[in-house]
C-alpha cells in the first residue's frame, strides 16, 4: 500500500498539524511516512500545502507532481491540485470559499462542509480534524485505533484533553462527506 | 460653514482585512464585512457611510493603499 | 532500540546533537534550516546538558564562534544554507587550514545568488572542492533521509576528531523540511573539562598548565617551506581519509548494466527510478555515496568494469559528474558517464530519471554494448 | 448628497499614487512595510525623481519591494545594502539612492556596512524598518528584540543574559560625523504616516542637496511574527517598541558634524 | 607603440583601469595586492577620467560595492587576495547570478586559512568551480606576465560586458611583485552617461525614464520554476563562453610527445622547462590555457590523440590537473595525466619540472609507447 | 659604589616577567605593541592567569603574538576576534578570554563583530591597538586615521568627503550595555604605561568577576606606517592622535545599564 | 634620607635601538650607541651610569623588554 | 645574455630601487628583464632582497634557487645567500656589519666598501649607487649609457638633478671595488 496525497489551504487551515497526525498514525501502524511542507516566505497570509506519504515499503521522493488524493480547502488550491491527481484518484474539497468547484471526471470526487460543521460544533479549531475524519472514510487507509494512537503522539502531552473531541470531530467528518457526481 | 462630506472606494479584492483603516477611522465609519473575498479575507466597506468626512486618515494608514478617498461640501 | 518519532530532518539536528554531547552551536537563521536553531532554543539543552546554543549576528561571526570554541578542543557546530554558507568561506579555509574539528551544516537551495528557498544540491563543488581558498578539505556526508540526518551529526563528530579536520552535513531543503520516522539515539554524556584535556589536550587551547608548552590554533605560517609542509601533512591526511573513511550505498548493482549515481534527495527519487526502470526490463542499479569527500571512486571503479554507463543525476548543473568521469578515467575505463538534473530548486522525478537514462544511453541500448572509441 | 455623488474625480482628496505598482504587496495583512512603500513612492513622485532614484531592496520582508514600486531597483545581499548603494551612489553622483533595510538586515548582520557607510556620509537615504524581529524567516530574534519578548529563537522571551541587549543602533548612527539628519518615526497611525512623511521628504531634499547620509528608523510591527492581530501589533508596538525606542529626531545638521562623545 | 616601462603587476593593473575607461574601483589592503589601490590613489584618477577610488570597510563591502555600481551599467572592479577572495563569495554568486559585469581580480597568496603571503594558485578551484554556492561560472583570466596583467584587465571587461558576467583575473603574488616591461594601452574615455544608457540602459539600472520599463537587478526567485530558467539561461551563457571565448598558448607542442600543461607563474617556470627538457633530447611543450573558465578542452583533446602523456604543474595541491583528465576523458584517448606541484608558496624550478616529467613518465619514457590499459 | 654591586638579584627592581618568551618581537623597533603585550603578560603572570587564559591575536602586526606570551592562543581570522572569543568563552565560561586587535581589524572590518559581541556583554576583555594606520600590510588608511595624514592609500592627507571620518569607534561601543569598563590609554610614556597597566588590570578583574566585556584602547604609533621615528611619533600622537582620541575611562559601571542616548 | 642608585642592564642584542628609554630617562642617563649589535642596530647603553635612579621607566616602556633594572641605596 | 642576481639587505639600504634602476638599464639595451623583491611584514625592520633577472631572451621564472651574481650587503643575507650563488659565479658584499665573511672557493668574491665611502663622500644616501657601479665594474654586461638612461627612468622628474651626483657614486664604486682571494 501506498498512499501519496497532497493536503491545501490556506495557512491556519491546520493543514500542516493535519497531515502530521496522518503520518503519525501511519507510523503507529508500521508503515513508512514521510510529510513535506510548503516553506517559506509565499506561505505567509497565503496558501499552504504538505505532502504525505504513507507506504509499506521505503519512500523515494517526498515531493510529487501527482497524488493519489488531494484534499483542497481554497480556491487557489484547487486551480493548482485539481490537475494533480492521478486519473482514478480522489479530490476531497470543503465548498466554502470555492467559486470553481472540481469538474474532472476521471476522478473520484467528495466534498466535506466542514467550516459549516465546525461552526455548527462551535469550535472553529476542530475544521481540520473533521475534514481528516471524512477522509479517512473514503480512504480507510489507517485503523481508527492507530488514528488515535497517532493523535494522541502529535499532541503535546497538555492537549490531550482534547482528544476525546478531535475524534468526535472526525466521526462528524465521517457523517457529512458526500461523493459529487460532476456532470 | 458648509458640512464635509465623505466616501471611501475600498478595492475589496485588494484588501487584507487587517482592521488598521477601521483602527484610524475617527468617526467609525468603517468595518469589515462578514463576507470574505476571494482570498478569503474579510474586506473593509463603510458601514456608517454617512458619518465619513473625507479626512482620508483610512487611506493614509492602509497598507495596501485599497481605500481610495473623496470628499465634497454637503449640498 | 531508541525512541522512535516524526520529525523534520531540522529538528532532528538539534536533537542529534543534543544527545550526541556537542558543546556548543552557533547559527544565524536562514531558511530553510532555521528549525535547526529554533528547535535548540526551544529544547534549552543548556540547562540539561549544559549545550550552549548562541544566535550569532551573522554567518561570518558563527563560523569563527565555531572556530574558537572547536579550538578548545569541544564538540560544536553550525547550520546555514547556501548563501550563509558562502559567507563562511573564509572561516571553513581557516577551520580547515587550523585542522580544527567541527561539524557544519549545509541545508541547500537553490542558487546562485539569493536564489530560491527550495531544496537544491548545487553547493557540491563548494563542499567538495573548496568553496574557500587555498588546498583543503573538508569531510562531506550526505544524508538522504531524516534518519541519516540523525546519524550524520555523531558520525560527523566522530570522523572530525578522528581527523581534527571540519566535517561537514551537507543536506538540501527537501531532508531539512520533511518529516519522516527517526530512530534517535541515546544520550552521550558531553565531554568533561578532564575528558577534553585527555583526548585534546595535545592541541587544544584549554588553558597552559605548567606541564605542557602553550597550544597554539593558527593557519599562518611566514616561511613558504613550513606552509608547505603544513600543506603536505594536510594532503597526507585527505589520502588517509580516501583510503579509510569511503561510505556509499550500493543498491541493485550486482547485475546492473546502467549506474545510477545520486546522492541525497536526488538518490531518493532514483531509488524509485531504479523500480521503475527495473519494471521496463532495464539492468539499472544505484549507487549512493555518503561521503562526497572522500569521494567513493574505488567502487565507482570496480563498477565501471562491467557496467555499460554511468548517469549522474542532480539537482544541480551537473557537479558530481565530474567526480565520476574522474574516477573512470583513472580506472582506464571507457564506461559511458552522463549527467541528469534539474536545478533552482526542483526535484526530478523519478519518470523523469528513467527517460533521460534511456535518452543519454539510447545507443548503448539498441546495440547493447559499450561504446567503444 | 448620495454617495455616488460624492465619488467623483472633482472630489477625490486621495489616492494611490501611481508609481505604486498593480503587484498586489505579499506582506502579511496589517505590515507596516506596505505603509512605508506608499510614503516612498508618493515622495518620489511629488518631488519628481523617479528618473533620478535607485532603489536598494533588503534581504529581508522587503526584498520584493522592487515590485511595488516603479523605479530602478536592485536587491542587495543581506545586510550589504549600504555597500551596494554606496557603489551605486559613488558612481551616480547625481542619482537619488536609498537603502530599504530591516532590523536584522541593517543592525545584525549589516552592522559594518551600515556603519561605515553613515561613518563616509554616504549621499544616500536609509529606510530603517524596526519590527523587532526577523519577520521574512519566520519570526527570530532580531538585534532590536525587547527584553522579554517572545520569539522563534527566544521562545521564552529574549534573556539578555544569554542573548544580548536591544540595540538602540539608531543613537549610535547618530553619531557619526557622516550622517546629517537621522530620525525615528512610526506609521500606525494616519498623524503617525503624516509625520514619517515629512520627514523622509526633509531626508531625500537632504540627499538631494548632498548633505550626506539621511536615516530614517521607523518603528514598526510585524503582526506575524509577533503573533498578534494588526490593530493589536499597533498597541503593543505604542506600549513596549516606543518607550524604548522614543519617536523624534536625533540629529539633523551638516555632515561633518561631530558628536559630542 | 604605447608607452614602455617598468611597473609591477600590481601597479599596472591600476594603470590599466584608468586607462581602459574603469568608472571604479573598491577595494580593501591585503598582500600581495595592496599596490593596486595604493598605486590608483596615489594616481587621483577622479582628477583625470572621473574614476572613482575607494577603500572600503573590508571585501564584504568591497564586493558589494562592486554589485552596486556594476548595476549600473558601468566598468567596475574589485582585487584581493585569497581570504579576501574568500569573503566575496556569497557576493560573488550574487553578481553570477544577477548577470552583472565586472572585473574581479586574485592575487593569490598560499593557504588555506591565513597561510602565507607569497604566490600561490591553490585558488584555482574556488575560481573556476564556483566558492559560492550555486550553480555559475565566472570568465577567469590567467595573466602570466606583467604585459598580461595590463593586457587582461581590458580584455576582462570586454568579456564580462559581451556576457552580462563577472570576469576575473587569477593572478598570483609573482605576478603582482614583480616587475617587468610593460607596453601601456592607449588611454580609452570612460563611456559617457549616454553611452551607458545606450550599451547596457536595457538591463543596468540608470534611473527609470518614462520611456522604459524599470529595470531589477536580482537573483531571486520564489518559484522554482522561474528559477530554473535562470538557471538554464546561465548554462547556456556558459556553453557560449566555452565555443567562442577560449584562449590558450601552445608552446612547442606540435611534436610534443609530452605536454606540460600550466598557467600563470607555473607556465613560465614549465617555458623553461620545455627548454632544458628539450636540450636533454626530450619532445616536451607546454599549453598555457589562457582562459582557465572556459578550459581549452579541444585543444586537450587534440593533443591527447597524439601525445603520450601531460603533466599538470600547479602552485598547488593539483586542482587544474581534473580539468586536464576530464578533457582527456571527454576525448576517449587513454593519454596519461599527471601532477606535479608545490605548495605553500613556492614556486617550482625548471629542473624539479622535469625530473617530476622523468619520473612520473618513466614507464613511458622507457618503451615510447601510449600506455595501454 | 660600582655598578657590579647595584647589579645583584637583591637590587632587582624591573625584569621581564617570565611570561615573555624568548622569541624576539618582530616588531618594528618602538612600536607601542610590545610595550602592551608586557603588560598582559605581566598581569597574567601576578594575577595567576596562565592556566586560565586564552588569547586570541588578531590579523594585523599583532598576528604572532601568539609567539610572545606564553599561554594558549588562537588565532583569529581579520576581524572576527571577537567572535572567536564568543566562541571560546561560552564554551569555557571560566576562562579568562581576550581579544587584542587593531584599528583595522576592529573597527574596520570586524566593526560588526566588535560592537555584537559587546552588546550581548561577551565576558572577555578587548585590548584595541588604535595606531591610526594599518600597520601590517603597509601603512594604509585605518578608519581612526586622522583628517589630513598621509597614508599609502591617502597620499595626499586622509580627505574626509572622499574617505570618511575617523572614528572614535569606542565612545560607541561604551554605549553598549553590555560593556561594564570602557577606557582609553596609551602607553608612550613610563606613566602612561603604568596607568594603562592598572587599567587593564581592573579590566582583567571585571572579566573574572563576569560583570560583561571590558574593553581598553591604547592610542599607539606605528612609527613605521608614519614615517617617523619612533620618539618624533610619540611626539606626533601627543599632539595629534591624544585630542581626537582623549585619555581616561569611559565607562565604568556594571553590564546592563544603558546609555543615555 | 638614603640616596638611592640604579643600575640597568640593556640586553644589547636584543635592543632595536628605538631610542623610547632614551627619551623617558628622566636622569639622561641612556643612549644609543656608536656601534651596532648583530642585526645592526645602535644599541642603548648607560652613558651617565652615575645618574641613574633606577626608576625603571626605561624598562617600563622598552617594548622589547631588553632593560633589567636594579636599584639600591647609596652606602 | 642572461644575468641571473639577487642583491640583499638591510631595508632602508636602497637595496630594492637599485634592482629597479639595473632593470631599467636593461630595458633601456632593449633586454627582458624582471624585478622581483621580498615582500610582506618580514621585511619590518629586517632584511629586504630583490631578485633582479635581465636577458636577452624571454625570462621564465622571477624568482631563483641559484644566481649568477649576489650582492649582499649585511650578514643575515650572507647566512642566506653565500650557498645559493652558481659555482663560477660572483658574490659582490660591503664587508661593514660581516662578522663571517664568506668562504667559498668555487665562486669569484668582490669586496666593496660602500658605507664608508658613501660617510666619506658625505653622503650615505649614495651607498646603493657605489655598489651598484662595483657590480658593473665587475659584470659589464650593460652600457653606461644605457645605465644613465635607466636612472632616470627610474627617477622621478624631480630627483633628475641627482643624476650626475649618482654617476659620480658609480664611478668611486668602480673604483674601490677589490676582489677577495679565500684562503
Ligand atoms: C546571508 C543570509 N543569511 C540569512 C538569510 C536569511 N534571512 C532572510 S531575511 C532575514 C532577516 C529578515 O529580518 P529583517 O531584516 O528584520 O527584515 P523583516 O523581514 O523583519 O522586514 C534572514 C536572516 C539570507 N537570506 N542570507
Ligand atoms: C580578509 C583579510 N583581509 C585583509 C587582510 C590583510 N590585512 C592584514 S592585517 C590588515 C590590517 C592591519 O591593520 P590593524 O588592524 O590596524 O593592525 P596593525 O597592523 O596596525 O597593528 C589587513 C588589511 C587579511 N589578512 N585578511
Ligand atoms: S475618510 Fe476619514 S472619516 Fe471617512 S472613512 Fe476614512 S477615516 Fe473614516
Ligand atoms: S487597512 Fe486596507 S487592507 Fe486593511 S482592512 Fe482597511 S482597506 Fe483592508
Ligand atoms: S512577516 Fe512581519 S514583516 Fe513580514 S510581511 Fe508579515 S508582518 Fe510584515
Ligand atoms: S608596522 Fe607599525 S604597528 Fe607594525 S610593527 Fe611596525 S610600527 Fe608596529
Ligand atoms: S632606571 Fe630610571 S634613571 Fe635609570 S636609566 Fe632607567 S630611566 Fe634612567
Ligand atoms: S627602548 Fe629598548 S629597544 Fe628601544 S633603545 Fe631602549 S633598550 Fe633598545
Ligand atoms: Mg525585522
Ligand atoms: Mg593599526
Amino acid at each position: 500500500m501506498t498512499e501519496e496525497m497532497i493536503i491545501a489551504g490556506f495557512g491556519g487551515q491546520g493543514v500542516l498539524s493535519m497531515g502530521k497526525i496522518l503520518a503519525y498514525s501511519g507510523i503507529m501502524e508500521d508503515k513508512e511516512v514521510t510529510w513535506f511542507p510548503s516553506y517559506g516566505p509565499e506561505m505567509r497570509g497565503g496558501t499552504a500545502n504538505v505532502t504525505v506519504i504513507v507506504s509499506d515499503t521505503r519512500i523515494s521522493s517526498p515531493v510529487l507532481q501527482e497524488y493519489d488524493t488531494a484534499i483542497i480547502l481554497n480556491q487557489q488550491s484547487m486551480d493548482k491540485f485539481e490537475k494533480a491527481v492521478k486519473p482514478g484518484g480522489v479530490l476531497l474539497y470543503d465548498p466554502n470559499g470555492i467559486v470553481n468547484p472540481p469538474t474532472r471526471t476521471d476522478i473520484n470526487i467528495f466534498k466535506v462542509e466542514a467550516t459549516k460543521a465546525s461552526v455548527e460544533m462551535g469550535n472553529p479549531k476542530v475544521f481540520n480534524m473533521i475534514v481528516f475524519g471524512s477522509y479517512l472514510k473514503v480512504r480507510p487507509i489507517l485503523s481508527l485505533d492507530n488514528v488515535e494512537k497517532g493523535l494522541a503522539k502529535s499532541l503535546p502531552e497538555r492537549y490531550h484533553k482534547l482528544i476525546p473531541l478531535n475524534l468526535d470531530a472526525m466521526q462528524k467528518g465521517r457523517e457529512i462527506v458526500e461523493e459529487v457526481n460532476v456532470v | 460653514m458648509a458640512k464635509v462630506i465623505g466616501a471611501v472606494v475600498v478595492d475589496k479584492e485588494a484588501c487584507k482585512g487587517c482592521s488598521v483603516c477601521v483602527e484610524a477611522c475617527p468617526h467609525d465609519v468603517l468595518a469589515l464585512h462578514l463576507e470574505v473575498n476571494s482570498k478569503g479575507y474579510h474586506y473593509s466597506y463603510m458601514q456608517n457611510p454617512e458619518a465619513c468626512v473625507g479626512c482620508a486618515n483610512c487611506g493614509v494608514v492602509c497598507p495596501d493603499t485599497c481605500i481610495t478617498v473623496y470628499r465634497a461640501k454637503a449640498s | 532500540m531508541g525512541e522512535i518519532k516524526l520529525m523534520k530532518g531540522n529538528e532532528v539536528l538539534a536533537e542529534a546533537a543534543i544527545r550526541c554531547g556537542c558543546d556548543g552551536y552557533f547559527g544565524y537563521p536562514i531558511t530553510p534550516q532555521s528549525e535547526v536553531m529554533e528547535t535548540l532554543m526551544a529544547r534549552e539543552p543548556w540547562k540539561e546538558t549544559g549545550m550552549v546554543v548562541l544566535q550569532a549576528e551573522s554567518e561570518v561571526a558563527s563560523i569563527n564562534m565555531v572556530y574558537g570554541a572547536a579550538a578548545t578542543g569541544k564538540k560544536i557546530m553550525t547550520s546555514s544554507s547556501s548563501p550563509g554558507i558562502s559567507l563562511m568561506a573564509e572561516g571553513i579555509s581557516y577551520l580547515a587550514g587550523a585542522e580544527l574539528p567541527c561539524l557544519l551544516v549545509n541545508v541547500q537551495r537553490g542558487g546562485p545568488g539569493l536564489g530560491t528557498i527550495q531544496p537544491s544540491q548545487a553547493d557540491y563543488f563548494q563542499a567538495v572542492k573548496g568553496g574557500g581558498h587555498g588546498d583543503y578539505k573538508l569531510i562531506v556526508l550526505a544524508p538522504s533521509s531524516v534518519q541519516e540526518m540523525n546519524d550524520f551529526v555523531d558520525l560527523g563528530f566522530e570522523l572530525a576528531f578522528k581527523y581534527r579536520n571540519p566535517a561537514m552535513i551537507l543536506a538540501d531543503g527537501a531532508i531539512g523540511q520533511m518529516m519522516e520516522k527517526v530512530e534517535l539515539a541515546d544520550y552521550k554524556p558531553r565531554w568533561t573539562k578532564e575528558e577534553v584535556v585527555e583526548k585534546n589536550g595535545g592541541w587544544a587551547t584549554t588553558g597552559k598548565p605548567s606541564s605542557r608548552k602553550k597550544n597554539v590554533i593558527t593557519s599562518l605560517e611566514m616561511a613558504s617551506n613550513d606552509m608547505e609542509v603544513r600543506n603536505i601533512n594536510l594532503q597526507a591526511k585527505y589520502r588517509k581519509m580516501e583510503e579509510e573513511d569511503v561510505r556509499y550505498e550500493a543498491i541493485q548493482c550486482d547485475d546492473a548494466e546502467f549506474i545510477l549515481v545520486a546522492f541525497g534527495t536526488a538518490a531518493r527519487v532514483c531509488q524509485k527510478a531504479v523500480e521503475v526502470a527495473r519494471a521496463k526490463g532495464l539492468k539499472v542499479g544505484l549507487l549512493r555515496p555518503i561521503t562526497l569527500f572522500p569521494f567513493p571512486k574505488t567502487i565507482i571503479k570496480e563498477l565501471a568494469r562491467k557496467a555499460v554507463g554511468f548517469l549522474s543525476v542532480e539537482m544541480s548543473a551537473g557537479q558530481m559528474v565530474e567526480d565520476i568521469k574522474l574516477a573512470v578515467y583513472d580506472a582506464g575505463s571507457n564506461a559511458r558517464v552522463n549527467y541528469f538534473g534539474r536545478m533552482g530548486g526542483i526535484i526530478p522525478t523519478p519518470t523523469e530519471v528513467v527517460e533521460a537514462l534511456e535518452d543519454k544511453f539510447s545507443w548503448e541500448l539498441s546495440y547493447g554494448v559499450k561504446r567503444s572509441y | 448628497m448620495d454617495i455616488q455623488d460624492i465619488i467623483k474625480p472633482e472630489n477625490l482628496v486621495y489616492q494611490k499614487t501611481k508609481l505604486l505598482t498593480d503587484t498586489p504587496m505579499h506582506y502579511c495583512p496589517g505590515c507596516s512595510h506596505g505603509v512605508v512603500h506608499k510614503i516612498l513612492a508618493e515622495l518620489i513622485d511629488e518631488m519628481g525623481l523617479q528618473d533620478k532614484s535607485i532603489g536598494v531592496a533588503p534581504v529581508g520582508c522587503a526584498v520584493f519591494a522592487y515590485n511595488y514600486i516603479d523605479i530602478d531597483w536592485q536587491e542587495a545581499a543581506h545586510g550589504r545594502a549600504p555597500a551596494v548603494a554606496t557603489g551605486i551612489s559613488r558612481v551616480n553622483p547625481d542619482a537619488f539612492v536609498f537603502t530599504y533595510q530591516g532590523d536584522g538586515d541593517l543592525a545584525s548582520i549589516g552592522a559594518a556596512e551600515i556603519m561605515h557607510a553613515c561613518n563616509r556620509g554616504e549621499n544616500i537615504l536609509v529606510i530603517f524598518i524596526n519590527n523587532g524581529i526577523y519577520g521574512m524567516t519566520g519570526g527570530q530574534m532580531a538585534p532590536t528584540t525587547l527584553e522579554g519578548m517572545v520569539t522563534a529563537t527566544t521562545p521564552n522571551g529574549r534573556n539578555v543574559e544569554l542573548n544580548g541587549y536591544p540595540m538602540r543602533i539608531t543613537n549610535l548612527i547618530a553619531q557619526l560625523p557622516g550622517t546629517s539628519y537621522v530620525t525615528r518615526q512610526s506609521v500606525h497611525t494616519a498623524g503617525g504616516v503624516r509625520k514619517c512623511k515629512k520627514a523622509v521628504k526633509k531626508a531625500i531634499q537632504n540627499v538631494l542637496d548632498k548633505k550626506g547620509t539621511s536615516f530614517v528608523e521607523v518603528v514598526s510591527t510585524c503582526n506575524s511574527g509577533w503573533k498578534l492581530s494588526p490593530v493589536a501589533s499597533n498597541k503593543w508596538m505604542e506600549e513596549n517598541m516606543i518607550p524604548y525606542y522614543p519617536l523624534g529626531d536625533m540629529k539633523d545638521s551638516v555632515k561633518g558634524e561631530h558628536s559630542e562623545n
